[in-house]
């Protein structure tokens, strides 16, 4: 009586308990002594209820199911004959089987992910420490605010004015040279640009030809300078090197204003680099001790 | 430079794991805002590519004797420690909270779930031959598990998946890594009659399709 | 298990740099606690030969090809990236996964739909002047506009809206958040005619008359 009390409490159901009693007769769950199964099963029961405990319906259904298979089990085989012409999967018998067999898997494997799961208690996954980085990373780069769209919304409408006003005054709006201080003035604020947008903003014809002309004028100048990453990839305008700075004066210039190093053109990105890897150094940043315990 | 060793550094940095499909991220912005010449070479490289040096690296770390390994976890590649040197981070970063171990009911509706996803409450009840009301709330508490949409079949039951939350607990890589799952979710279940309405149905038993058939673990489309 | 993997391991897992002395005080606690058999061997182990462990964990990083070395800054070991990683270090932090920056025409046409929303592929092209198919794939793979239905005017072609991931991507909580741009909302578009009639009437093209007056803003070429 004891023994059925401990084991009750330890059945998921009655699956799980006729799992047990299969295993208790050493065979395996296709040749197992039904008859006997159910006995067992309907001595359990008849345990639980002298205990007092309550019976859980899915055990009495269980109970049930397994006293109809006894019953057509002690049948005489003549009459069993007719029975068993059913097919399989309509016979209890073998509906408990299967139904065992199947239990019996995910059981199975419900042991596996036990054992996975007591594995992944060692397992610490790595997390780096912050990365401190001495010059702010690209992280605003990154970052799309709502004022890019709005400003995205003003080049819009400032592209919209120019083209409501074009078909009158596009003829001697631009001049080159009015296009080249415009040009020379947006990127100094700018220091990079692509060369499309040079003509997003156009409104005629007309600008765009003007537009080309100048930049080509300030390539010459050498004020711009021009490159390509790739065949067929956008090309890049900058601002090129003033002859008469230093190339590390004016980037230690930009560190002072916190800005990151741009790049400005070919000629510099040696300098550059080297800036870079003086301070692409990470530091872990500093964390409270770990606890030891 | 060579393509192994920046995936082994940005790993190596990382505080977080990482796809292939975020690596790749990584090297194309690095290569287009970076004003160093450096990463140009890799702009453009193929998430397979990013795959086939990654499962290089690990293998590398497989061999070796450090005492950690690069693992893939929910398609994320992250480095772990070796269970034999745990007692020392242990020490290190203190006993994390790790939630209780699961219980043995709730072991086993897990697996049904995990190999014949997306399935019915009704299902797994017919499986376990138990009533799982309970341990299917823990589960889903625990986000281990997930409504999938409903079983087009009489009823329209709510049917159940694994999370992404279920791979990483159980350091899986992803659902074709479970063990001997080609066993488990081949067995054939007994589905309910499917729903015979007056309109012809678009999918009739789209969850019996699936499961059966292709053995794919994915929910039918809603 | 040797001495030398365990020092590799703790400091590669920890959160901050660690001095000999505390690599000392992990391996003791860890020796007295664990239930394990592991690291009792490790319970007295001299600072002197920590340190030169930790000297000889060094140079083996040092003599290796990899993006990362071992060194001691006031009297505190750690990891740090070699120089020339630092780019893709940078990009991890800074923008870790997220995706490539839109560009200025992507921009242009989402605030244009989301000002002007539902709004179809014809006024927007009206409104920046030039053709926006690319554009809008991009804006529509990205999942921050959608298609919302038809037009009832000639040709019912396709509207737009902004998503839930618009908002989400520029932190709004609603489209009423957008600051004011009256401006542009009032930009007038030439629409086609309704569709009032049955009669397929020969559309006047009055969105073709605008774009190809604009539609000329190709750059020359060189």
């Amino acid at each position: 009586m004891g023994e059925y009390k401990v084991q009750f409490e330890v059945f998921e159901g009655p699956l799980d308990l006729l799992l047990y009693l299969v295993k208790k007769q050493e065979v395996d769950i296709y040749d197992v002594n039904l008859t006997k199964l159910a006995t067992d099963f309907l001595d359990c029961i008849e345990a639980m209820s002298q205990l007092d405990l309550e019976v859980a319906g899915d055990f009495l259904v269980m109970a049930s199911t397994l006293v109809y298979i006894k019953s057509r089990e002690l049948l005489p085989s003549d009459q069993q004959v007719a029975v068993e012409a059913e097919p399989d999967d309509e016979d209890p018998k073998w509906e408990l089987i299967r139904q065992l067999v199947e239990y019996k898997k995910f059981k199975d494997a419900a042991a596996t992910f036990q054992s996975l799961e007591v594995a992944q208690e060692g397992v610490f996954p790595h997390s780096a420490a912050k990365i401190k980085f001495d010059q702010e990373p690209a992280a605003a780069r990154a970052t799309v605010s709502v004022f890019d769209l709005v400003s995205a919304v003003a080049a819009i409408l400032k592209r919209v004015q120019a083209r409501d006003q074009s078909s009158d005054i596009f003829a001697d709006r631009w001049s080159v040279s009015e296009k080249i201080e415009l040009l020379r003035q947006e990127i100094t604020v700018r220091r990079t640009m692509r060369f499309s947008e040079l003509f997003a903003e156009a409104a005629s014809r007309v600008e765009i030809v003007v537009t080309f002309l100048a930049t080509l004028e300030l390539i010459r100048l050498k004020v711009l300078a021009c490159a390509q990453s790739e065949a067929f990839g956008e090309i890049e305008l900058s601002l090129a090197p003033d002859p008469s700075l230093e190339a590390g004066a004016s980037l230690a210039a930009a560190h002072a204003a916190g800005e990151s190093p741009s790049v400005t053109g070919l000629q510099e990105t040696s300098a550059a680099g080297d800036s870079a890897q003086a301070s692409g150094v990470p530091d872990h940043e500093e964390n409270p001790a770990p606890r030891l315990s | 430079m060579e393509l192994k060793n920046i995936l082994e550094t940005v790993l190596f940095f990382s505080q977080k794991p990482l796809t292939p499909k975020e690596i790749q991220g990584i090297l194309e912005s690095t290569a287009s805002s970076s004003e160093e010449e450096g990463g140009k070479e890799f702009r453009k490289i193929k998430v397979d590519v990013i795959q086939g040096n990654l499962d290089s690296l690990r293998e590398d770390f497989e061999n070796g004797a450090k005492g950690y390994r690069l693992v893939c976890v929910a398609g994320a590649w992250q480095f772990v420690n070796r269970p034999e040197y745990a007692p020392w981070l242990r020490t290190l970063v203190g006993e994390a909270s790790r939630p209780p171990r699961l219980s043995q009911p709730g072991l086993e509706t897990l697996a049904i779930v995990a190999y014949r996803q997306p399935v019915t409450r009704a299902e797994i009840e017919q499986i376990r031959g138990v009533s799982v009301d309970g341990v299917m709330q823990t589960l889903l508490e625990r986000g281990l598990i997930e409504n999938a949409g409903r079983a087009e079949v009489v009823g329209r039951p709510m049917t159940y998946a694994t999370t992404q939350q279920f791979l990483q607990y159980f350091g899986l890589s992803n659902l074709a890594d479970l063990p001997a799952a080609d066993e488990l979710r081949r067995i054939p279940v007994t589905h309910p009659e499917a729903l015979v309405t007056a309109e012809p149905s678009p999918a009739p038993s789209a969850v019996e399709a699936v499961i059966s058939e292709t053995g794919e673990l994915k929910p039918p489309k809603a």
